[in-house]
């Protein structure tokens, strides 16, 4: 590290774990997941929310949503296969119970939103900018916002169209879209999600799995998550960063503060923690502990000088 | 809620793969019968998993665990002295009105654990009958009841102790004979509480039941958990693990849980 | 079970664990995987063969490879990143050296090509059909073989057209195609190779992927096995079943007797072990057992009365 | 070679990290110096571990090993009488000249292991001087030391015990003394080997290495360990697993190997 890039680094008055994403300055690179972290007001008693950036809310949609009958949840060898299918409270009752009281928790809040058709999810930002959201996340790999029958991020072209409408929609805030391993080729829906305007890109959703309960004679289809698809989210969050110049917020199987140095090592600027969570309500604060001691042994003034350290290829710029 | 590594204090094989384990009890807020904790019984298992408390002190906490599969198989190997990451308390616990005398409490095979500590709650306040089956007498653990004023009715499935048959026949039996208690409290498997349900109907009795089902985080973060209920006139959706695990029988959509699961616990 | 049927099972005079992949009929379910059971001779004085159904060879190409430097292995929550590269003998040794000692051992042999070129694998299965080869797996998902830099089994024109040269190249025999999970529709995949004229389909290769070794600050990038990929495998074998009309074989993760029932019950006629052999060479004998067990314990007189019974939906005919 | 579940009869911590391990010996080959088996620690870890043989009777195994990550951590938990799966005989050992008379054995760290059965092996027949280096005197294990004719040579990174400083310095010295054996093997770290190969080539003598590489299956089916070596004026592909883990160490490819694995193996 030279010295040169220490002495600017000061300059800059970084405090050593802010990172940015587009607009959205963070504390810290934690992110607690979609989904995974209920509407984020749950743990009240349980943890301290100051290791943690931001929170992203359970996905909604418009109008409320009852999700899948059970069986919802399977256990597989290191992963958990889920397929709660997008229950949610739905707009109003998010707008009126929940938001006013996520706002005081103190992490950034980011809203995850879905819809059946790209009108209901303009209509979600439109809402949320009016309420004042410094951010959003459009679930894109979402299976119930189909286009001819196909999952949004599975295609480049239907990506394109609807990041530019909603970043429309939702002008000079921060924009990130969530991305699906669940295909041939993510760079290149990572590309057109950059072209259509998002601010950044979060990597990776679940990836699309099946159980088969022989005891009771069923099959659970779901997404998996955990530590099994570490690799898969590893292997996406590397690739996306050589194609794109958004900033990533990597995730996928994340369960210590080494899975999230590594992560950033191959280019995210932030990290998610989603089902480790189930297992650790303590690992937000193990993941900054990590981080800590990274800048620590390593002697650098931010944690930015870490993100992809290890992706050696020059990005494109 | 706190998440704590507890201290194993005790590690006891009770009979064909159960055992009663106690754990120091560090934590600040007091457990209620009927409330549950997570354990992470080693990092190569994912998830933690689900148990009801057995007995509550201020040093302790027992649990009646039942050997199924590969973490239950892992806490089987611990040995006192060693740490284990717990986390509690979850859930609501039975609901108990002050006003009620008299209440039966309904337990099958593993299912008995968490009435054992809900009867070392209600017998000092109430009039207790506890009704309790399993398949056979070495599955019948009667060393885990305490000393007290309670009525204990015994069945196994094979006779080899108490009545042969099920316990919920043991129970309709007395409810035959004309006694009635003002509320029911049973855990055990599915089918067992869903003839609670039924005898609750028939004899306008309330039964509140514990409901196990797969949970992801116990926290009522992941919505694995959800199940639908009756309320009014309308059916609403509910976490498991923290509006649970207790629910007033009545107000489960029975049919919606058996299809999908037949956990064969005991019994 | 139906009575008649079950009579039917003894006119037909199946024995209980024979099944047929196209023209090919093996002895068990069983089969070794590309690339884990080497050349299948390495196992002589360890295992007994006779629970094995079918060895597919690693795969093969016209001329020798040195395949990838080191590090080629990295062990990741319940499974293995290996990036071998297709290191082989080539097709000469192989004919020469490998074969003919293949040929003894008991088990189908199946012999897995690759190629950079639809020529190169044309040659192979015309070279291997004159040495009475019986059955062929193309390895399509292999990212050597590219067409103007797209994995093969990507795109469904591209196997369309590989599979039709490589038929004609390979008449009368059985030739298996192995498919990618790393795709967004591998039905539709599946689906081409069948309307070009395969006879079978393995599914799954192994999941793109990628591990990151802080100590040595270096990537390992490359495909991953075993029980994490387990979902993701019987997920594919779900949905290619629905789809295509060809018997499958099903692997991925593959650790023990139930796994494989796991398998067979939404749809495979095979199973493929893979490297789940590695932390326990008595396997194949462990699935042969518990699929003996299955049919004692329910009373059925052939294993192909349980392909595909948690798959309701019927395939299309 | 064959696949068996293997009683543990002996474990015994040694110092920091390091323990030594006995299991039942019913292998119906015989183990060579050099050669290894597997372990499966746990259901829960997918790929079997690799360890030299560190000593065989007729009826145990010894096997010295340090905690370095999962597996060994869960080996460090296994008690005497519980089962563990083995497979072996793995590799080639050692290769052993009847002809020669005089050989030097250089251990770095836990590379010890591999060099203790071969010195059982040697001392009767040859003369015999033993090198052994590590990081300070609790990480030299002497009590493993058999008793018989052999000169044993001691070095420690911090002076703790022996000479201060790398053991291949303490090997240097001896050969500049005008002391030259035969043969030279060694095992130990990585760079370790690397000076080793220096001295072999420059007094001219063969070198023989014990390489550790990761590894998935062990039995030469998967490619994984495969590395370069010269061999004459080509280079050709070996599997370490298969046709070593001991190779001559002026064939081996020095700089592929050390650019991808630095195991952090003691010393
Ligand atoms: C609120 C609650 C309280 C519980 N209290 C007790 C208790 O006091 N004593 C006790 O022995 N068990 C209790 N259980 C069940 C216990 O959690 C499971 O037996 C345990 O998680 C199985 O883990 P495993 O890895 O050994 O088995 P797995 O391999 O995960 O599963 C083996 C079997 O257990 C069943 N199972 C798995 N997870 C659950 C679950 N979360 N709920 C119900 N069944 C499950 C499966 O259907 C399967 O048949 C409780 C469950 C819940 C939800
Ligand atoms: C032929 C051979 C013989 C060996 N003999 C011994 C022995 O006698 N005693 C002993 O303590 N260890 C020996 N090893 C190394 C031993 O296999 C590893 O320490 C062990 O596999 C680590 O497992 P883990 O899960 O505890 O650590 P992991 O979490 O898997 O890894 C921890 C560290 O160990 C290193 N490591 C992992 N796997 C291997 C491997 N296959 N080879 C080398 N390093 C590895 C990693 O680079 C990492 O730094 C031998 C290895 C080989 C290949
Ligand atoms: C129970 C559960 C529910 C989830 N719900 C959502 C959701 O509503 N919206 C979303 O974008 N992702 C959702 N996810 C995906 C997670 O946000 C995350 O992308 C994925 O689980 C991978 O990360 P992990 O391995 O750390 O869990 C959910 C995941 C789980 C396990
Ligand atoms: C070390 C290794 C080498 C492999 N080589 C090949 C290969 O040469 N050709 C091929 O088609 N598949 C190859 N595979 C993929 C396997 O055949 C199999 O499809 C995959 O590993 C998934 O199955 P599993 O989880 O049971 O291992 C290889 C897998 C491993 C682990
Ligand atoms: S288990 Fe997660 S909400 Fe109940
Ligand atoms: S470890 Fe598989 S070939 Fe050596």
């Amino acid at each position: 590290m030279a010295y040169s890039r220490i002495k600017k680094a000061a300059r800059d008055k970084l405090t050593s774990l802010e990172v940015k994403i587009g607009p959205l300055r963070l504390s810290t690179p934690v992110v607690m997941a979609s989904g995974t972290f209920g509407y984020g007001l749950e743990m009240k008693n349980l943890i301290n929310y100051r290791p943690i950036g931001a929170i992203v809310t359970k996905t909604i949609s418009r109008y409320s949503w009852p999700g899948n009958p059970q069986p919802r949840l399977w256990e597989t060898p290191s992963g958990l296969i889920n397929s709660i299918g997008l229950q949610n409270v739905g707009l109003d009752v998010f707008l009126r119970q929940k938001l006013p009281r996520l706002r005081r928790l103190g992490p950034k809040i980011i809203v995850s939103i879905a819809g059946f058709t790209s009108e209901e999810v303009c209509c979600l930002a439109r809402e949320l900018l009016a309420h004042r959201v410094e951010a959003l996340e459009m679930n894109i790999s979402c299976p119930n916002l189909k286009s001819k029958n196909k999952v949004v991020a599975t295609s480049p072209r239907l990506t394109y169209n609807l990041v530019s409408q909603v970043r429309k929609a939702f002008p000079g805030r921060c924009l990130l879209v969530k991305l699906s391993p669940n295909v041939t080729d993510t760079p290149s829906v990572a590309k057109a999600a950059e072209d259509a305007g998002a601010d950044g890109l979060t990597l990776i959703n679940t990836v699309k799995a099946l159980a088969v309960d022989l005891h009771n004679q069923q099959v659970i289809s779901g997404g998996l998550s955990g530590p099994a698809i570490k690799p898969v989210g590893l292997r996406t969050v590397y690739e996306v960063y050589r194609k794109v110049n958004l900033p990533l917020i990597g995730l996928g199987g994340i369960t210590c503060g080494k899975d999230a140095l590594e992560y950033i090592s191959v280019g995210a600027s932030a990290v998610g923690i989603g089902s480790g969570f189930f297992s650790n309500p303590l690992l937000p604060q193990e993941v900054v502990n990590a981080l800590l001691g990274q800048l620590k042994k390593t002697g650098l003034p931010s944690i930015t000088y870490l993100i992809g350290r290890l992706n050696e290829k020059k990005r494109p710029s | 809620m706190e998440i704590l590594s507890l201290k194993i204090l005790r590690m006891q094989s009770l009979g064909p793969d159960h055992y009663w384990m106690e754990l120091e009890n560090r934590f600040k807020k007091a457990f209620s019968p009927g409330q549950f904790l997570t354990l992470r019984p080693s990092p190569h298992i994912f998830l933690r998993r689900p148990f009801s408390v057995a007995s509550a002190s201020k040093t302790s906490l027992g649990i009646l665990f039942r050997k199924v599969g590969a973490a239950t198989t892992i806490l089987t190997e611990k040995n006192p002295g060693q740490e284990i990451s717990a986390l509690g308390p979850l859930g609501r616990g039975f609901p108990i009105d002050p006003e009620i005398k008299q209440s039966w409490l309904v337990a099958g095979g593993t299912g008995v654990a968490p009435l054992l500590f809900l009867l070392e709650r209600l017998m000092k306040i109430q009039k207790v009958s506890f009704f309790y089956g399993a398949g056979c007498q070495p599955l019948l653990f009667r060393d885990l009841f305490p000393q007290g004023k309670y009525r204990l009715f015994l069945a196994t499935d094979d006779g080899s102790c108490g009545i042969a048959g099920p316990v919920t026949a043991l129970v309709e039996k007395q409810l035959q004979s004309g006694e009635k208690p003002e509320v029911i409290y049973s855990s055990g498997p599915l089918p067992m509480l869903q003839a609670m349900n039924t005898l609750g109907l028939k004899y306008k009795i309330p039964v509140y039941v514990s409901l196990e089902i797969r949970m992801a985080c116990g926290l009522g973060l992941c919505l694995g958990c959800v199940i639908p209920l009756h309320q009014g006139s309308s059916i609403i959706l509910k976490r498991v693990c923290h509006d649970g695990p207790i629910f007033l029988a009545r107000e489960v959509l029975w049919k919606e849980i058996t299809t999908f699961t037949r956990i064969s616990n005991g019994l």
